[in-house]
């Protein structure tokens, strides 16, 4: 302990927790708000690195990052099995939704209804055009079992592979006039600024569970396990649920995430 | 080529470095400049190039004001010379292609000039691996080479052996003689002067201080100025 | 570190494999920046050589303005020109956005002041010396542009080399107006970032190398080029 | 096009707000820029001018490796610096990652070799002339090393002005090394990337509007001291 | 400082340029090079000033191969001046300052130099504002002004003003016979190498034809190509 106050930097002060997610989280607004309240309970400073899902589980497959907050259910828990972190919480979720251009060319929202499979099935038989993530997220993962559901392995000229972050991919599908799967967050927190609309939300398929873990703290002696389980805790009382249940109700009318840790 | 100047001045920053009154060169003429160091020769000769612009003042080629035909007739020799980075042939048959000589014509005309200079061995060669003699031969062979109306040169033969400087001069005097190309030698040589100019311009301090003919400039001046710097000529 | 050395392993195997969709990205990659030198090119040596040898009011703003965009970011030319081809923008109508020909603009906006800026400052120190020898010789305006290309061809070649290898290696314009579309737009520096994003440094660095070899044998080219001189 | 507009617009309502957020992220910007320029230029001006006047077997080869190094990808660069200084990477134990000192060093790699290819270049031209010069008037090494700086001082100017000015509008090294840290290593490019991929374009030309005005600065403050000749 | 020079050998890719068995310049000689252009004297005299290599050969000062210590005591005044980029009180002040003579000195010094030479009004020009001549003469000065053992000149007169070059010789005179320099002057210039010159080397085609007295080389030559060239030079 007293070796680490040596170090100079953080002297009286707890050492600061670095914070691995995906841009979509940080996108939103939520980690601003959370975190300072956060900073202001325990004097922690938690550094966000917003990458893509894919790097956000390297940094933490090689120790970079001593907490990672990600949505990508099947590959956390693969993570935790490999002895790489300690124990996943779920700690909220959203939703995914379907958009696409207001004028709905394919009628999705009236012939799938909530069905996201049916959606994408109607898309793949009109070859309309949809706009894959393509960079192996956490969306890329769920858009990449809508598929599988519905029988279909998506190619050819209607199905673009865009290969970047959440933002970017709305924008891509915004000017293609393309349909494409985005997170509710990403796409309220762009909404004013694109001509897409909703066309499938409220499917159960389309639950988006964000999940916390701890780095393994064996990976190297820099890790600040300390300090994540703190934000751990946190995070998962009840005070931060309450907060994260809140974010949103005063920009747009409703909750952006759920909380729902157990 | 005729060329009159009137009121010309010309400075540098504060520095004023040339200021004629008046001074015409007749066609055909061979004109030498003389005068010490930093006298303003070379700045005359630039202008005169049209190749630096003037403070005030008129200079006439042929009764018309400077225009881009009257460049075209006229070529510098600079006191430094600047060959283009290539063989000493294409050097020499630049401005030949310029004028759209045919291919033909300008590989002999090139060869024959190298000849009469005694320089062919030196035409495949890069430039920039030249001497310093051998690049003002160079430089003086590609201004001869299209025979133009008036020929400027700056200390052309500084660099010179005497064997060549012979050759040299007798060619800059044939183009005096029989193309009628009128010309303005600039030189520290006295005994360059004496065999080849008709008339001598002698400046100093950016001022013309004697104008006329060749013997009663160098052996008789009228100017005290004059008189010294002949004096100092001719005993070196 | 074993990353690094993994990378270079891997960028031997990919090159090796022949995979169709690693050699169309590289081929992408070198007509996307090769074509936006080039235009840029056929722009630039004429504006940064009358910018050496002309003088004119402004000139100095004109100048530090060029310089001023010599360090333009990527990212801000990228922009720039998406808003102007994207669909509502003025020349949304040619709907260029997300093509080839769209990341050819942008580079080409990005590389134009690079090259002015070389060539000017190669013509500001010797364009002069040319631009007047030219004249005492009797070229016209035509001719002495030829001579001072001519004269000026080692700074070109500088600018165009400096002008291309920022094109090759810039990522940001690329990514905005070509979309790093799989099988489209997608070029070595988008696939890196995309590589890297993914937690895929290996082949990331891998892709790395085999641009930075390619860089090489250009280099080596024009070298041997140069030599000749 | 309005988003152009309104850019511009933002810019000067931006600067004029006096954000404090926004003006340490233009501070440490500039800081981490002009660091990197400088610990480049220590390096880089020695080893141009040596490449330019010493004559060695390999010569080559170096120079040309020089040229490729020119055009090396950002993304590389801060990847491998990445993975050098990452806990677990040789160099973990300084903790240097996602630190403004680690962008620092990020940013040095990629202009070593621009500042160094643009000093070789102009050393090549001129400066076996003045290291002759040096030789017949009796200097030793080291005065012949600063005579040569003295004067080629215009290419060194050139080759810090380009070194800095890719220096601070890259954003694939800093974005990687320093993780694009609100409040801690959060740069202009960086902000600019994440405001564009947000769609917040007007923003985003804002903040690229400051940095082209930032440079257009310095430009003009080096064009008075250059015109003092 | 003694020369000896045994064997050298100098080539530029195919082109031989350079061809001298053996050649000895005695310490403290004043020994002229003359000979056409293109003959290699410039070569000569940089291979000797340590600033070009050779292709084979042994060049002995004062009995010792060259190394730092000898550099430092000769200079070279090239064919082309190359001037600092600063004032020419800077560019005369600077071989000064490299030896650590102090301030208050090398103020003196160089102000009583440029008086000499008949040159103070140039002292703080910028050196890229100056004539041809008057960069000749500050070279010259930078090369007098910190007394080295050996001096080697190479057409160091040859833009110069006859007044200027009065002066310029008696500096170069004075150097050799007051502190007993050992000099070397590439000269186009019989004249000039009849006042001046102790020894005279004809080079020709990277060959020395000729060595020995002045007189002997001038007037009587043994080998026939330096008659001709001699007596070429004598009517000039
Ligand atoms: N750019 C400049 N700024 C200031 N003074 C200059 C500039 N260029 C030339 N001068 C000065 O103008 C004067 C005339 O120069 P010029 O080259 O015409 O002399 P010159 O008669 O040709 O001398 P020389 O016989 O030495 O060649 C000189 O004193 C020179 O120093
Ligand atoms: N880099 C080079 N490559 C090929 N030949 C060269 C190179 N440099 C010089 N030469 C040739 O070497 C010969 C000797 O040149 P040098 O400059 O020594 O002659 P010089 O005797 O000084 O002549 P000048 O009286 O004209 O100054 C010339 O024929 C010249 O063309
Ligand atoms: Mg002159
Ligand atoms: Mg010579």
């Amino acid at each position: 302990k007293t070796e680490k106050a040596q170090e100079g930097v953080h002297i009286g002060e707890n050492p600061p927790v670095i914070m691995a997610t995906t841009t979509s989280t940080e996108n939103s607004g939520l980690l601003d708000d959370l975190l300072s309240k956060f900073k202001e309970d325990t004097g922690i400073e938690v550094k966000v690195i917003a990458v893509g899902t894919g790097q956000a589980l390297k940094l933490g497959e090689n120790g970079e990052a001593d907490v990672l907050l990600v949505h990508a259910k099947a590959s956390e828990e693969e993570f935790v099995k490999a002895g790489h972190g300690l124990q996943r919480f779920d700690v909220m979720y959203n939703d995914f939704v379907l958009i696409g251009p207001k004028d709905d060319p394919l009628k999705i929202k009236e012939r799938a209804g909530q069905d996201i499979v049916r959606a994408v099935t109607i898309i793949a038989v009109k070859k309309g055009k949809f706009i894959s993530r393509g960079d192996d997220s956490g969306t890329h993962q769920a858009e990449l079992k809508y598929w599988e559901m519905a029988g279909i392995a998506p190619q050819g000229n209607w199905y673009i592979s865009a290969g970047k972050g959440m933002g970017e991919t709305i924008l891509i599908a915004n000017e293609m006039l393309g349909y494409t799967l985005s997170d509710r967050a990403t796409y309220l927190s762009m909404r004013d600024k694109i001509d897409l609309q909703i066309v499938v939300e409220g499917d159960s398929k389309l639950y988006n569970q964000y999940g916390i873990i701890a780095v393994n703290p064996d990976k190297n002696d820099r890790i600040n396990h300390e300090g994540a389980q703190q934000l751990i805790r946190w995070i998962l009382s009840e005070k931060g649920q309450k907060l994260i249940g809140a974010f949103g109700k005063d920009s747009y009318g409703q909750s952006l995430f759920i909380p729902n840790a157990e | 080529m005729e060329i009159v100047i009137s009121n010309l001045v010309k400075n540098y920053g504060q520095h004023r470095v040339l200021e004629i009154e008046e001074l015409k060169i007749a066609r055909g003429s061979f004109c030498g400049i003389m005068g010490p160091n930093g006298a303003g020769k070379s700045t005359l000769v630039k202008i005169l190039g049209g190749l630096d612009g003037v403070t005030s003042g008129k200079i006439y080629y042929d009764g018309k004001e400077s225009s881009g035909d009257v460049y075209q007739n006229m070529t510098v020799v600079f006191q430094k010379p600047y060959l283009l980075r290539d063989t000493v042939f294409y050097n020499i048959a630049y401005p030949l292609m310029l004028r759209k000589v045919a291919k033909k014509e300008i590989e002999t005309r090139v060869r024959q000039l190298a000849e009469e200079m005694a320089m062919e061995d030196l035409l495949y060669r890069k430039a920039w691996t030249l001497s310093g003699g051998e690049a003002q031969k160079v430089a003086l062979a590609r201004a001869l080479v299209f025979k133009p109306a008036l020929l400027l040169l700056d200390e052309p033969t500084a660099n010179i052996d005497p064997a060549s400087m012979v050759v040299m001069e007798s060619m800059i005097k044939q183009a005096n003689a029989k193309e009628g190309t009128t010309i303005l030698l600039v030189t520290h040589h006295i005994h360059q002067a004496k065999r080849l100019c008709g008339d001598i311009v002698f400046m100093d301090k950016g001022k013309v201080e004697e104008f006329g003919e060749m013997r009663e400039v160098i052996f008789s001046p009228r100017n005290i100025k004059t008189k010294w710097f002949m004096e100092g000529e001719i005993i070196i | 570190m074993r990353e690094i050395l993994e990378g270079c392993k891997q960028a031997i195997i990919l090159l090796l494999s022949f995979d169709q969709e690693v050699y169309s990205i590289i081929f992408l990659s070198l007509y996307v920046s090769l074509m936006a030198t080039f235009f840029a090119t056929l722009l630039a040596i004429p504006v940064g050589i009358l910018l050496g040898i002309k003088d004119f009011q402004w000139k100095n703003i004109v100048i530090r303005f060029v310089y001023t965009l010599m360090s333009l970011p990527p990212v801000i030319a990228g922009l720039v020109v998406f808003l102007l081809i994207s669909r509502k923008g003025p020349f949304g109508f040619l709907g260029l956005v997300y093509t080839p020909t769209a990341m050819i603009i942008a580079q080409t906006c990005l590389v134009i002041p690079i090259i002015t800026g070389i060539v000017y400052n190669g013509t500001k120190e010797k364009g002069k010396t040319v631009q007047i020898l030219a004249k005492t010789l009797g070229a016209d305006s035509r001719h002495t542009l030829l001579l001072l290309m001519k004269e000026l061809r080692i700074d070109i070649l500088t600018g165009i080399v400096t002008g291309y290898g920022r094109a090759v290696s810039e990522v940001g314009a690329v990514m905005i107006v070509g979309g790093n579309i799989k099988g489209h737009t997608r070029v070595m520096t988008t696939t890196i970032t995309m590589l890297q994003s993914m937690g895929n440094y290996e082949m990331a660095i891998a892709l790395g190398m085999v641009l930075l070899g390619i860089s090489f044998t250009v280099n080596t080219i024009l070298y041997y080029y140069q030599r000749g001189e």
